[in-house]
Formats: structure tokens, sequence, C-alpha cells
């Protein structure tokens, strides 16, 4: 994964040259990955207004490595409540209403919290790493504002010279709008 | 050696306040050093100086805690005779009038238009002599309180010299006592009652742990007496009271028998009728049985029975019990003493002791009390005169009849010409007068007096005075009457005659040093016998005539006394150890009347006497005879001072201004009642007044009690088996050796506590001492009324016996309740910030300065012992500011002040657990069993209060904790407490709580 | 939260020798018969640039304790027996200095300042240097007899070096306990706080 | 699942319904922000007097150490727990209906912790001194007491606040976007900046709906857990009327009752005002209703539990508390909290009052008041009856130092609140396009 600077990567995208599709309809975007597919092409973006459980299972991606961020955070979330609880329990021990210095079921809590701080943290930093940071050629493919609203679209990163294959193999999924970038 | 020769105390005014707190930057701080620095003051160290409490006539023995050249605390003298290192609230509180805000602090003087103004000593001294001058044959008059040493000598010897005459006045003077012994005995000397060896102890309304004659003295010896030792002889006295109310007195009592008011002289009669009839007791000479069989015919117990409301066999019983006892004492006093007949009661009682061979055992004539105080006979021809004009120069000392005697005197106030007063403070009588000359505090002062035959007690000055600009009025009255010298000088002359007594061959300096080290001289007066009055033959003791009214009894007050107590906010905010109630007077009305009138807790009524009309707010309590109603003493104020002026009613006011026929003053009269509508909230510290039987106050029936075998627990609940709790206790041994770094490991005593439940008579000589010794901030009526008192440790009262049924006995049960220091404290494990832990030594450490103010503590815990500042009381002039300048100088230095927003509570006074351990370490010793003693066990009178080191099996606390009696509060938690109470015995059936 | 002894000022001074004694007493080293120490302490003209408050009489703990060598006790006499050191009454400054007189002007000067003190019975108000923060009890004896009566150094500071007196240890909770962890002596809260 | 919305709601509507929320607000607006700034200065007024006076301002007295600040803590973390339930457990249990309420619900979650937060600090002695409870290295060498249910306190709420908070960030992310593509003026700038770079893209999807579930299965543990761990401030201690074990569910049933009602008692106004009838219907206060219902069941439950174990356990100090409950002077409280939490919820068997707004607005608000009073009955009776010390029990009354505050409280919310809804869309757009069918073409390949 390569980085890129967030704040130009956010605001001064270098446009990527490639072919957007805009889409009005579900089916025919599903219709055009399997297209795109077919014709070899594998480094494609789709843009939908919500997450649809057709595109994802047309496009076969690998399941998220956020998951892992939120495995790492709980674990060490939960390895940091109890050494909190117990280090200080111990640095200074003092004797409370008969009660154990290190004291393990309360100190549960802490535990238990701070698994949750620590994952729930790590989670939303994964997502923010991976889909805004991390993913490839943020931001430098071409948009339309109506993918959030109720447009789908397909942005096909192409040399002009195959643009014209592309375009047509669109068209014929059932685009509605062609556009090159 | 001359130890008031306090050059130049700069330390003790004056210098820099630290920052308020923490948070804010430390302003500069200034050390002012010394000058000279004082003999015998090292500074961080106390220093104790012997001397004698005026609070009362009683006259018990000081010891002033003095540190940095200010006395701090007052404690009991262990060498007095009197109290015995003891001392009761109004003692301690002493302080408060020493410091009071509102002490007058220069001469005044009346100016023309009613203004005071301030002049000059010379000056006041010059105008005073001119005035003395002027009156001379024109009558001169010098009213003091009761005076029995060089004072009251010196006073004397001038109004001789000027043709003027000394009333000494009390209101609250025993002339039905003196008047009583004179018709039983001819002599009208007050004996000393010796409670310690008195096997049955009958009470005719004698408040003896209150007001009545020496109450440190007599609560001490009847504890001896009453209390229960496992192992004595096993036979504590009995004692029984006999009053219209359920008194702090009567609330020991094994039975408490409310005679119908003013009979109790037929009951002491029907008692020794039955004596000498059953010969009960040694036979007596031929002549006196003669004359008693003459005086008892007419008072058989079947003929009194319907008058006193007793039963015959009741009466029977008890004067069977009363001989047969062989230690019997039978004292009169209180209100008995204060009926129109209450010299005849005395004198019946007088009879009883008689007829059952006390008198010479238990009733010792010759080591006689001086309580010749004038008559209040003598007060009301003073009065008169005053009113006829035939008083033209009036000299008030001492006394406040202004208040004791509202209406009467200050009419005849008008008509004196020229009224000085000498009081240190503007009381009513001091506001009326027009030149005030205050006097020294008594604390700062030279006198003497003699409490008791035998006994001289000296009084000396603890400290400079707080007000430079005050003058003993001793010296006063020397340079006034134009004499050399002043009253020290005055003073050792008088002493010269009792080293030439008791000096045996000392120079006088020795004798005088050694005197003022030991706070007197003492000595033992022998007993002297007396024989029966041949006119007590014809000894009539009438009943009262029934009345319309409701009869209403007046008495005095235990913290405020006649009301010369009530500018020191430690005793108005004591509870009263009955009521409960601080800040404020109530009329106690008994639940069946209550009920019959439709009144509630704090409705307002009106009481209306033939002599005034006061309104009091109702506390209803079983503890009163539904036909009484009954006021106390000492509020109702119209001068003297902020804490003090305007608050709650004066009871004095619905007394009759005349005297009775033994020259007393009447304090039952009849009242009409009528609701006002109005309705007040009690400040009191009362919650549910039944403790129902929640395991907080165990008692034992004296039989069963006798009957416990060393060995036994008969109050442990076994809530973890056996094996369980070895397996907890090597747990807990383990947690300690883990926590090394905290120094839980080593060796540590465990402090710890034992109080005697059969000892302990609810007097709160404990509370005061407590609030004198962790700087306790008193909060005020308004927020007693919203229950944020910081009363560390409090002493709780639950009735016993049928509530609102008439004839079912009732009594009450008492115990302090201070911080237990828990072994598993619930307290400590809720606290977030470590404010409150456990320290290896067992105490449940609270500090302070870490504490947050969550109050979670003090929700958890189970003896509701933690006390939170809601305000911050020692913001000098704050709201609510509780040690106001010069209060704030009888603050212990060895206790933090706590600001607002912090937790506290007792922790056995820990600053003299560490000083204790501090002297130890420097003398390379370890603390010794009764190295520490916590301040209320100090001031405690019965000597209820045991502290020590429990791990240490051979002290006293230990032996007291494994005594069988022992039982943990609420021992049900688990909580393990410190503190090891010893179940109270009583004789005869335990009652419902 | 004040103590109550801030409340009323009462920072009250030194408990000091019987007057006698100082008026016939010489520094501890004369009475010895040692020979007073080689050092000589220098003249210092600039107080401004001297650390520490400046304090209303220019008392130089060098030329006392070092060069004169006056054991810390001879002032500060109460340190072994209570927790207050005890600041010297200006009858224990006038025992010597009614004879002594100081040997250069600026010292004459100072001087002058305790003999009008003691005349005019004007105690000088010195600046507090040794603050611990509010609500601590510092028992100065039991520190002097484990630590010595030399052992004032350990947290004064060799005030011996200091023509004027500064603050050297921070005197706050963790530098105190610090302490007591390297000597394993008990830190349980309630020593310190109560 | 049945079909809630009209057929002319398509996605473009929905995007529009709900920016057009966002416009310019109108006077009754304004004068609800007013209203609430105004209680909020009253609060701040009263917070001041007592930093500078100190607690003895308000109500307490000596058994009674916790009122009404602690009620109001407890009040406001109960809200707090509908939303993360609507918008996490029903996530997880994938019911379709919450998608058009969540956002409003998440929304009042994180303003009544931001609101429940602030009462324990208020509360304390020394306020000033609230960071000794936060474990940070100091000269002191102190730290705070890991055994206290309070420091369990401060790390559950703030632990909540904190994922309650990104939840709704992270939820938003994609709506603001939406919103962006469609607003116009500085409004655009604000959403382009907040929507920090959303799409829409496959792979931005692919690690949000992942993201969001991870988050979603850690909030469910976490809201069940938070309210636990405030029901052992209580349950810790041992308090007759607080020691009990049944505390935990007990109080999370009621966390969830109060929020759902107080997601009612916001959404009648807000459904009304925005004109969102058609994404916000009847059928969805009816499954609030009937979530409303089922824990109201559970507090009954509770309830009568408690009087049970209290009666059949035989502890005389337990009898004595619950007996002084019901029949002590604060017998009013227990039986307002009785009627409004116990039979109340009665009502809603009925399906009249189920798809009736109108109806269901006024139940909300008795169930807000009676939890209200089952916190102040919890904590103030406990205490006040005092059962241990019989010597020491006494009573309680608020002060206006007490009222203020908690009025501030309801002022702090719902300026936060009113802020929220005219700023970022109250509801959520992509999760309700997600229930919507998405638009087919029919038969692709044929043409």
């Amino acid at each position: 994964m390569k980085l890129v600077n967030p704040l130009t990567a956010i605001f001064h995208p270098p446009p990527t040259p490639g072919v957007l599709a805009v889409f009005g309809h579900l089916d025919t975007t599903v219709d055009a990955i399997g297209r795109l597919h077919a014709a070899g092409h594998t480094d494609f973006t789709v843009y939908s207004p919500i997450p649809r459980h057709e595109i994802e299972d047309a496009l076969d991606q690998p399941v998220s490595p956020v998951r892992m961020f939120t495995l790492i955070g709980g674990i060490s979330g939960c390895a940091i409540g109890a050494w909190l609880t117990l280090y200080m329990s111990y640095d200074w021990p003092l004797v409370l209403g008969g009660k154990p210095i290190g004291s393990v079921p309360p100190y549960v809590v802490i535990m238990f919290e701070m698994t949750i701080l620590f994952g729930a943290l790590s989670t939303i930093l994964g997502i923010l790493f991976n889909a805004l940071f991390a993913a490839r050629r943020l931001g430098t493919v071409a948009y339309d504002p109506r993918f959030t609203n109720d447009k789908f679209g397909i942005f096909v990163p192409s040399q002009p010279a195959r643009a014209g294959q592309v375009e047509s193999l669109l068209r014929g999924a059932g685009a509605e709008e062609i556009r090159r970038a | 050696m001359d130890r008031r020769r306090f050059l130049t105390v700069l330390g003790a005014t004056g210098g820099a306040a630290a920052a308020a707190s923490a948070c804010s930057a430390e302003p500069t701080e200034h050390l002012v050093p010394y000058t000279v620095p004082p003999e015998n003051q090292v500074p961080g160290i106390a220093t104790y100086y012997a001397t004698t409490c005026r609070e009362c006539a009683a006259g018990c023995g000081l010891h002033a805690k003095v540190r940095e050249g200010r006395v701090i605390k007052l404690e009991g003298n262990p060498e007095s005779p009197i109290n015995q290192g003891r001392l009761c609230s109004r003692g301690q509180a002493a302080l408060q009038g020493l410091y009071n805000p509102d002490r007058v602090t220069e001469p005044m003087a009346r100016g023309p238009n009613g203004q005071w103004q301030t002049l000059s000593w010379d000056d006041a001294i010059a105008r005073l002599q001119a005035k003395v001058k002027e009156a001379r044959g024109k009558g001169i008059a010098f009213l003091t309180g009761l005076e029995t040493g060089s004072f009251g000598a010196l006073v004397d010897g001038w109004m001789r010299e000027v043709g003027g005459r000394h009333v000494t006045y009390e209101p609250f003077a025993f002339e039905a006592l003196r008047e009583g012994n004179r018709l039983a005995f001819g002599t009208a000397a007050i004996p000393w009652y010796d409670f310690a060896n008195a096997r049955y102890i009958v009470s005719f309304g004698a408040d003896f742990m209150e007001t009545w004659l020496s109450p440190v003295a007599y609560q001490n010896g009847f504890t001896r007496a009453h209390a229960f030792e496992s192992g004595r002889d096993g036979s504590m006295a009995k004692y029984v009271y006999i009053g219209p109310r359920l008194s702090l007195t009567a609330m020991s009592a094994d039975e408490w028998i409310a005679a119908k008011p003013g009979t109790e002289g037929l009951l002491a009669l029907a008692m020794a009728s039955v004596i000498t009839n059953e010969r009960l007791a040694p036979a007596l000479p031929p002549v006196d049985a003669a004359r008693m069989r003459e005086l008892l015919a007419s008072y058989s117990a079947t003929k009194v029975a319907d008058a006193v409301g007793i039963d015959a066999p009741v009466i029977r019983r008890l004067a069977r019990e009363f001989a047969r006892s062989n230690g019997g004492l039978a004292v009169a006093g209180g209100i008995a003493a204060q009926y129109p007949n209450g010299a005849a009661i005395v004198a019946a009682v007088n009879v009883l002791n008689y007829v059952a061979g006390q008198v010479g055992k238990t009733v010792k004539f010759g080591p006689d009390q001086a309580l010749d105080a004038g008559s209040f006979k003598q007060l009301t021809a003073l009065v008169a005169d005053m009113s006829a004009g035939k008083v033209t120069l009036l000299l008030v000392h001492g006394a406040n009849p202004g208040h004791s005697l509202p209406a009467a005197f200050s009419s005849g106030l008008a008509h004196v010409g020229y009224k000085v007063s000498f009081s240190s403070y503007l009381d009513e009588t001091a506001a009326a007068s027009d030149l005030v000359l205050p006097d020294l505090h008594p604390l700062e002062q030279w006198n003497d007096s003699q409490p008791r035959a035998g006994v001289y007690a000296l009084q000396q000055p603890v400290m400079q005075p707080v007000f430079p600009n005050t003058r003993h009025t001793g010296d006063v009255i020397l340079q006034v009457s134009g004499k050399a010298g002043a009253f020290k000088d005055y003073l050792q002359t008088r002493w010269r005659t009792l080293h030439q007594r008791y000096g045996r061959g000392q120079a006088f300096d020795d004798f005088w040093n050694t005197g003022l080290q030991h706070g007197g001289v003492y000595t033992e007066a022998p007993t002297r016998g007396v024989r029966l009055d041949p006119g007590v033959a014809r000894l009539t003791t009438q009943t009262p005539a029934a009345s319309q009214d409701v009869s209403l009894i007046v008495f005095p007050s235990i913290g405020l006394h006649d009301g010369r107590g009530a500018n020191k906010p430690w005793l108005q905010e004591l509870p009263d150890p009955v009521s409960k109630i601080t800040w404020h007077a109530w009329v106690e009305v008994h639940p069946e009347t209550a009920g019959k009138w439709q009144l509630a807790n704090g409705d307002v009524v009106l009481l209306k006497s033939p002599h005034g009309a006061v309104r009091a707010p109702v506390w209803i309590t079983p503890g009163v005879r539904p036909d009484v109603l009954a006021v106390p003493t000492g509020q109702g104020h119209r001068a003297y001072g902020r804490y003090a002026k305007d608050r709650s009613f004066n009871a004095f006011e619905l007394l009759s201004d005349q005297p009775t026929e033994f020259g007393g003053r009447a304090f039952a009269v009849g009242v009409t009642v009528t609701k006002t509508g109005d309705h007040r909230r009690l400040a009191t510290l009362e919650g549910d007044a039944r403790e129902q039987g929640r395991g907080v106050i165990e008692v034992l029936p004296l039989a069963k009690a006798r009957e416990l075998k060393r060995s036994a627990h008969p109050f442990e609940e076994e809530e973890t088996p056996g094996y369980a709790r070895k397996a907890l206790d090597a747990w807990a041994e383990a947690q300690h050796e883990k926590a090394s770094l905290g120094n839980y490991a080593g060796e540590h005593p465990r402090w710890a506590m034992a109080i005697d439940l059969a000892k302990c008579t609810g007097c709160s000589a404990c509370v005061t001492a407590c609030y004198a010794e962790n700087n306790l901030a008193t909060v005020g009526e308004d927020l007693v009324t919203r229950r944020r008192q910081m009363s560390w440790l409090r002493i709780e009262r639950y009735y016993t016996g049928g509530e609102g049924r008439a004839g079912q006995p009732v009594g009450a049960v008492v115990m302090p309740m201070l911080c237990q220091q828990c072994g598993n404290a619930p307290c400590e494990p809720v606290c977030p910030v470590y404010a409150a832990y456990h320290t290896p030594d067992g105490l449940n450490g609270q500090v302070y300065n870490r504490c947050v103010g969550t109050r979670y503590c003090a929700n958890n815990c189970p003896y509701k012992v933690r006390y939170f500042n809601w305000y911050n009381y020692a913001e000098p002039g704050g709201e609510w500011e509780s040690w106001p300048d010069p209060l704030n100088m009888l603050l212990n230095p060895d206790v933090t002040v706590r600001e607002k927003g912090v937790m506290e509570k007792c922790t056995f006074c820990v600053q003299r657990i560490r000083g204790a351990q501090n002297r130890a370490r420097l003398e390379d010793r370890n603390v010794q069993d009764g190295d520490i003693t916590p301040a209320c066990a100090q001031a405690c009178p019965s000597e209820a209060i045991v502290f020590g080191d429990l791990h240490d099996t051979a002290s006293l606390v230990a032996a007291r904790a494994r005594d069988p009696r022992g039982y943990h509060v609420l021992q049900g938690l688990n909580t393990k407490p410190g503190i090891t109470y010893l179940a109270r015995v009583v004789h005869g059936d335990v009652r419902e709580t | 939260m004040t103590t109550p002894s801030d409340r009323v000022g009462a920072r009250a001074g030194g408990w000091a020798s019987v007057a006698i004694a100082i008026l016939f007493g010489l520094p501890a080293a004369a009475q010895t018969g040692q020979p007073a120490s080689a050092y000589k302490a220098p003249v210092i003209s600039d107080t401004g640039k001297l650390k520490g408050p400046r304090q209303p009489i220019f008392f130089r703990h060098d030329i006392h304790a070092r060069q004169d060598q006056i054991p810390c006790l001879y002032c500060h006499s109460t340190v072994t027996i209570s927790s207050e050191p005890g600041i010297p009454a200006v009858q224990t400054c006038f025992g010597c200095h009614q004879m002594i007189g100081g040997s250069t002007p600026s010292h004459q000067a100072e001087i002058k300042k305790v003999r009008d003190a003691w005349a005019n019975r004007r105690p000088p108000e010195w600046i507090r240097v040794h603050s611990l923060p509010g609500f601590v009890r510092f028992p100065h004896q039991r520190h002097i007899k484990v630590l010595g009566t030399d052992g004032c150094i350990t947290c004064h500071g060799d005030v011996r070096q200091m023509p004027q007196v500064y603050q050297v240890s921070t005197l706050t909770m963790g530098w105190c306990i610090n302490c007591h962890v390297q000597r394993n002596v008990p830190r349980d809260c309630t020593l310190c706080h109560y | 699942m049945a079909e809630p919305q009209s057929s002319r709601v398509s996605y473009d509507f929905v995007t529009r319904a709900i920016a057009r929320t966002l416009g310019t607000p109108g006077k009754g607006y304004f004068a609800l922000l007013a209203t609430a700034v105004a209680l909020l200065g009253v609060g701040i007024v009263c917070l001041l007097f007592l930093l500078r006076y100190g607690l003895g301002l308000a109500g307490y007295s000596h058994p009674v150490y916790w009122a009404v600040y602690i009620t109001c803590f407890v009040f406001w973390v109960g809200i707090a727990h509908s939303g993360t339930l609507i918008s996490a457990i029903l996530f997880l249990f994938r019911s379709g209906w919450r998608t058009a309420v969540y956002r409003t619900a998440e929304a009042m979650t994180v303003f009544a912790v931001m609101t429940a937060g602030l009462f324990p600090l208020i509360h304390i002695g020394r306020q000033w001194y609230f960071y000794w409870l936060i474990p940070y290295p100091n000269e002191r060498g102190l730290w705070p007491n890991f055994k206290s249910p309070l420091i369990w306190d401060e790390f559950a709420i703030g632990t909540y606040f904190t994922v309650s908070t990104v939840f709704l960030i992270l939820g938003l992310i994609p709506d603001i976007a939406a919103v962006r593509d469609v607003a116009t003026g500085w409004r655009k700038k604000l959403y382009a900046i907040c929507a920090i770079g959303w799409r829409g893209t496959n792979e931005q999807w692919r690690h949000f709906t992942r993201g969001y579930l991870y988050l979603a299965a850690l909030a469910t543990p976490l809201v069940l857990s938070v309210h636990s761990v405030v029901s052992w401030d209580f349950a810790m201690a041992l308090v007759p009327g607080w020691h009990a074990t049944l505390f935990a569910p007990y109080f999370v049933a009621g966390a969830i009752y109060s929020g759902v009602a107080m997601v009612i008692t916001l959404l009648v106004p807000i459904r009304k005002l925005f004109h969102l009838e058609e994404l916000i219907t009847v059928h969805h206060f009816e499954n609030l209703a009937k979530l409303c219902l089922l824990t109201g069941l559970i507090v009954s439950m509770s309830y009568c539990t408690e009087n049970f174990v209290a009666w059949f356990g035989g502890n005389p100090h337990e009898r004595e508390a619950f007996w002084y409950r019901a029949f002590g002077p604060f017998w009013w409280a227990s039986w307002t909290m009785n009627i409004c939490n116990g039979l109340l919820p009665w009502l809603l068997w009925s399906k009249k009052v189920r798809t009736n707004i109108l109806g269901l607005f006024v139940v909300s608000i008795f169930v807000n008041v009676g939890m209200w009073f089952e916190r102040f009955v919890i904590i103030v009776v406990s205490l006040a009856g005092e059962p241990f010390e019989r010597f020491a029990n006494a009573t309680y009354n608020p002060t206006w130092a007490d009222w203020g505050i908690m009025a501030g409280s309801f002022g702090w919310f719902f300026m936060w609140f009113l802020l929220f809804v005219k700023t970022f869309p109250a509801v959520s757009i992509s999760e309700v396009k997600e229930v919507l069918p998405a638009p087919q073409r029919g038969k692709v390949a044929a043409s």
C-alpha cells in the first residue's frame, strides 16, 4: 500500500485517466461489473450511494483488514487495563476494607472497558486508514456528486487508447452517461 | 517562680494567614519570633496549668492545655478530689467563654443619649469611686454569683466598709436542700453524698448527673456503684429514679417511677414507715424512734398509695430493697426540691435516710458542700428595695437576674440610681447598666474557691488576657477602695492562714507553688454526726392542690444551665442528652397528651402561666408524665451575644417572682396551652427514637450477666463457619505481607476502644471534648435542622418500653456512636482516591487533603459516622464561619481545619497517637498502655471509654474486648469494628427497644 | 483548609536558654577552645545577586554557622524535642550582639537592626523560606533523632554555605516519599496527614 | 419485511427530504434553542454558587449524601442507552426499522452521556480536584483506587462517550457526503471538510461496512456494561435497597426503557417539524412502543423481584428499607415510580395506543418522569431510610440549587440536540436507502 499525503489527496488529487460511467440502476451496475471482469478488467472503482451485497458479490473482494485492527486494539486495551490496575495498586499498596491489594474481580471491569475503548478506537483508525488514506488512487478518480444520491457509477482507469473499448462495454451494460477523464 | 510573665507574646497574634486552598498560590508567609521567649513554653509542645472551673458551683479541678501561649483545651485535673480528672461539657466549653467574640473588651459607660462609650480604666475607676462616695448610706448593693473564696470575702469586706450589702444569687441555689436539712437535722449544711459506696440509690428528682450540686463527682461516684463488672462481687447497685420526667439522670435508672408531682415526700415517708414497721434497719435511739413513730404513723404505704399514684406493694418493695441493700442512699433535689413544698420533701427524704441508718454512711455531714449562696428570697428582697428606691448603687458581678427574673428585676432596675456591671459579656443585666467594667475571664484571673469543706481550689491565669484592656474585678475593687496591692496579693494573704494550717513546715512560696501545681490544697474533712431535729415529728408534706391547669415544670438545661452557657456555640450545638435538640428550647409532651390535643413534633404552642407566656415548639416524648409538661431553661436571651440573643424562649418568664415558704423559687407552675397553628422543624439529631431490635444496643438482665462465663460470647453471631474464618484470616495475613512496601507487614498495634454501656450515662461530655480536640465546626441552628451537624461522636438515645401506653415502664438506653475503625471497613474500598484507607495500625485513616468529596464512603458507612463539610466553616467573615475571631484561638494546632467539600470523621484522636509515638521514640521506648487517651475517654465522667492496643494482650482494652458482655454493633455485616461495646446491665427484665 | 496555627498566625519563635547564659556565653567554638575555622566569610557587597528571599535583617548563616562554627541547635534549640525547630527569640540574638557589634560598616548596620529590635520590642518579620505544602505534619524531632543534629542539611541543604538562605529541596510529597522509600521507613498517610 | 414507506419514496426523495431539514431554521426552532440556552444559564449560575459556597446549597442531609445530582446522572446515563441499543444491537439483529430512527437515538446518546458526565463532577465536594480520579503520573506518587466503583464509572462512562461519539461520527460520514453533494454555500464547505473525502467507492464501503460491524459488535457489550457499572455504584455498597445482585439487568432494562421513551419524546416533534412523516412512519413508532413495552415489563418484573426478595430474604434491614420506600415519608415518589413505570406500559399492549402518535408521546413523557423518580427512590429514599442506625435517619428536601442544576442539564442536552439536528442529517440517508428497494431496470441482458 502506498501512503498518500491525506491533505493533498483530499483537496488536490491529480486525475487518473479513465472512463466514468453513471448507472441509474443496481442491476445494470452489477451487470457492468460482470462484463468488465469478463473483459479482463480487475482494477476499477464502483460508486454506490449505499453498500449493496449485489455489488460486493459481483466484485468478489477479499475481506477488509479492519478486523485485524479491532483484534489487536482489543487485546492491547485489555493488557493496558490489566497493567494499569495491577501496577498502580502495587506501586503504593494500601489495604482497603480487608481486600487484596491486587484484587482481580474489580479490575476486570477496567480491563473490559479498556478492551472496548481500544478496540473501538483502533477500528476507527483501521477504517480511516484503509478507506480514506491508504485506498489506492484516493480522490484521483473521476466522481459525480449524484453517486451519493441515487446513481451508481463505475470508473475504469484506462489509457485513452483503450478508452473507446471500455466505453462501449459500459454502454452495452446500460450506462446512462459516460465521460472520459 | 512566676509563670505569668508572658512578656510580649507576639507570636500569638498577627502574622500571616495561609492560603485558603491548595489551588491558589501560596502567599508570602512571615515568621515572627518572640522578643523574649516565654518560660515553660516550647513551640509545638503543650504546657498544662492547673486551675479551677468556674462554670458552676461544683468547683472541679482543671488542667488547661496551653500551646504557644494560648489555652486550647480544658481537661479535668486528676488530682482534684471533686472531679477525679473528669470534666463535663459545660466545663470544657469555658474556653468559648474565654475566646467569646462578644466579650466586652474595654470599660464602657452609657452616654447621654443611651449609646455605649468606651472610657479608660482610670476614668472608669474614678467614676465608680465618685458614685460609691455619693451613694454611701443611701443604699449600695453588690450582687454576685456564688463566691466561696477570696473574691467573695473581698466583696464582703468592701461592702461592710461602704455600708452596703452583698447579695449572692444563683438561679438554682438549693434553698430547699438547706431548709430541708435544717428541718430534719437542724443544720443548713449540704452534706457530701457518697454515691460510690451506695448499694441502692433512690433519687427523688435529684438530677445529680446534670446540674445538681457536683454533677461530675456524683456521676463518677454513681458509675462506680452502678457499673457491672463481671468478677467483682457481681452485685451492682440498683438505682431508682422518682420524678415526673425521664431526665438524663433518670435514663440510667433501673426503674423510673413517675410519682405525682409534689408527692415525692409522701413516698419517702411511706418508705420510711415500712422500714420502721418491718424493722428492716438497725433500731434508732429511743428518742428518735418515738419521734419517728409519731411522724410515720399517718404515712403507711396503703394510705399514701393513692395520693402518690403508686401501688402500695411497689412502695413496700422499694422500702425493703432500700433497707436490705445495707447501703441505701436517697437524695432529693431537682424538681422535687422546687415545688412549693420542696423543703418538706427534702426533709422527708432525710428521714428516709435516717431511719435506714444511712446518715453518716452514704450521707456524710462534715465534708459539706459550700453552696451557701443567698436564697431567692434575698434577691426578691433586694428587688423590692430597688423598686422602693432604697438602692442608689447596684453592682453586679457573675449574676444575670435580668435573664432569670426578667420582669421584676428589670422594673426594679429602673429605680436604681446607678448600675455597674462587671460582666465580661453584655448580658441582659449588663446591657441595662450604666457602667460596664469587664472582668477577666476566670481562666485569666487569680481566685480561689472552696467547693467542699477541706478542699481549697486555686484558680490561676493560664494565659495572657485575650483582651488586654479587661481587668480583674478584684483589682478594681481594691483600687476603688483605695487599697494597695493587687488581688493576687490579697489572695496570697488569705492563703497564709491555710499555710499555717496545712503548710507542715514548708516555706510559704513552696506551699503556694505546690498549690498551684496541684490546683489547690486537698484535705479530708472528718464526718460529723447529726441527730434528728425535735421538730421533725411535725413535718407535713401536704400535696399541692389540684388545679385546672396543666402542670408545667421548668428544669435546668444540661448544657446551658440557667442560661449562662447560651453564648457558647459548643453548648448550643450540643444535643440535649435527652431530647437531642440543639440551639432552641422545647416543651416536652407525652404522646397521650399530644394525641389528645392533636399536636405533632414541632407544633408551636402558647404556654400561659399567671406570670407570663411563651411560645414553645412541641417535642413528643414518652419520658414525661401525661399530666405534666416540661421546658428547659437557658434560651430566650434578649442580649448576651450573637449565639444567645433572640433564640427561642425564656422559661423563667413563666415562673413566679415570689419566693416560696422555704425562701426558694417554685419551678412548677400551672399553665394553659393553646395551639398557635405555627410549626417549625426541630433542630434535632434524632432520627428514629426506637432501635427496633437492630442489635445496636444490647442489654442484659443482671441475673443473666452474673451467670456469664468468662469465655462466653452471648452476642457473637457466627456468620462464617470456622474453617472459612481460618482461611480468611490466613488470607488477610498474606495480604498484609504482600503490602510490605506500605509497611503493613511489620509489628503494629491495633488501636481499639471498649465502651462500657453499663457505665455510659449519655451525659455527652465526650461530645464536647471531641469538638474541642478535633476542631469540629459548629454549624448553627439552620444547618442542624438540615442534619449537617459535624459531631464525630454522637450519643444515640433509644427509648425502651411501652410507647404511649400508660402504666408500662418506660426507660431509655444510650450509646456513644463514633467511627468504629472497622477492620473490614466498607468506607475504604469505595473511595476513588484512597483518601479513606486502612492504616497499618488498624485505623480507618481519612486523609483530608486527598479527599475530593464524592461522599461515597459516607453512604457506605453502616454506622453513619462520617461527616461532610458542606460549607467552608473556617472562612473568615463567611456566612457559615464557625470560629469568628478570637474563637479561632482555641483551634487545636495539631489538627487540620477541614475545607469545604471534604469528608471528616473520628480517627481515635490520631494526633494524640502520633504525638505519643513521637514522645516514645525520643525516649527510645515503645508506647505503653495508657500513654494515649483520646479526648472522649479523657473527659468521660463515668470512665466508660477505654482505649489502647488490642494486640497487647495485657492492655486494659484487650481485657475489656474479651469481656463476655462485649459485642460489636451490626456484627452481621462482618465489618470487624475496633470498638467493642460492653452490654448494658439492668436490674429486672430487659424491655423492648 | 488551613491549619489553626496558620489562622491565628502563631508562628511563635524559639525557646532559648535563659538570658544569663546568653549574656555570658560565647560562641561554642570559643567555649570548647578549638581554633576557629580557617574559613573567612567573604564580604558581600551585591546582595541582590544572592539566591533566596531578602530578609528584613541580612542574617548570614555562613558567618554564624561556618565561620564562627555556632551549632544549629544553639539557635534552633527545640528541634530535638519538638515538631517545631524554633526561630530564635530576639533575646538570643541580642545575647551575643550586645557585645559583638560587627567588623564592617555593613555588618554594623545589620547588627544595629537587631539591637533596635530588642530596644523597641519589635521582632523582625522573617520571610519564610521552607514552607511545606499545606496540611502536612513534619515532626522535626523524630528526623533529628534519626539523622543526628547535623542532619539538617538533608532537607535544608548546607546552610553553612549560604549567605542568604534559599530553598534547596522541593519539599513536595514525592520528594518526602522518595526518601522514606529509600530508607525503608513507613510511608503511611496518617504519619503526616491528620 | 413490510413496506413501511409510501411508494413515492425513492433514493432521491430520501436525500432531498433529509437535506431539506438542514435549511434555515424557523422562529420556533430559535425559540426552543433560546429556552434551552436560558435553562443552561440557570444551571450555570447555580453551579457558580455551588462552587463558591459549597455543596451545602443543595438539599443534602446527614444520611442523604447523594441526591438529585446522582439521580440526574443515572437518569441521563439511562437515556443514553437506547441510542446504542437501536444503532448497534438492532443493527446486529438486522432490524430494518431501526434505520429511520437510529441517528436521532445515537445523537441523543452522545448528548445524554455528555450531560450525565457532568454530574459526577458537579456533585463532588471539591470539584476543582476532579482530575485526581484520572490515573496520571504525578509528583505525589499516588494513583486512583481501581477498586472503587466510581473509577469503574469513570472508565465506563468515558469509554461509552468515546465509542458512541465515534460510532455516531462514522455513521454520519456517508450522509455528510450525501448532503455535501446537494448542499450549497457555506454548508457545502463545512460538509466537504466533515466528509473527509467520502465518495462511496467500493473500497470505502468494503472497509466501512466491516468496521461498522465490528464497532457494533463492540458497542453491544459496552452498552450492557455501562449501566451495569453504574448500577454497581449502588450494588457494591451495603445500603439496603442498593445491595442487590439484580441491579445490573434491572438497571440496563430501565435504561433502555427510559431511553426508548426519550427517543419517542424527541422523534414526535422532529417528525412534525421536519415533515418526515413519510420516512418515520407509525410503523417505526409502533416498533419503538413494543421495545418500550418489553423493557417496561422487565422493569416491572424487577420491582416485583426486589420487593419479593426483601420480604422472602427475611433480612430485617431489607424489609425495613422497602417498607420505608412504600409507606415512609417518600411514598409519593415510590408510587409515582410504580405507576409511571409499572402500570403505564400496560397501555402499550393495545395496538390503538401503540399507533397513536400523540398517545405515545404522552406515555413516553410519563415514562421519563417515572424513570427519574425510580432513580430518586433508589438513591434518596434508600439513604434517608437508613435502617442500620435507626437514630441517624433523616429526611431530605431538595433546594433551588438541585432544581437549577437539573434544569441546566436539560438545557445543556437540548441545546446540543437542537444544534445537531439543524447541522447534520438527523435521519440516516444511506441507511434509509438501504431498506428501500434498489432501482432496478428489470431484464438488463435483453435490452
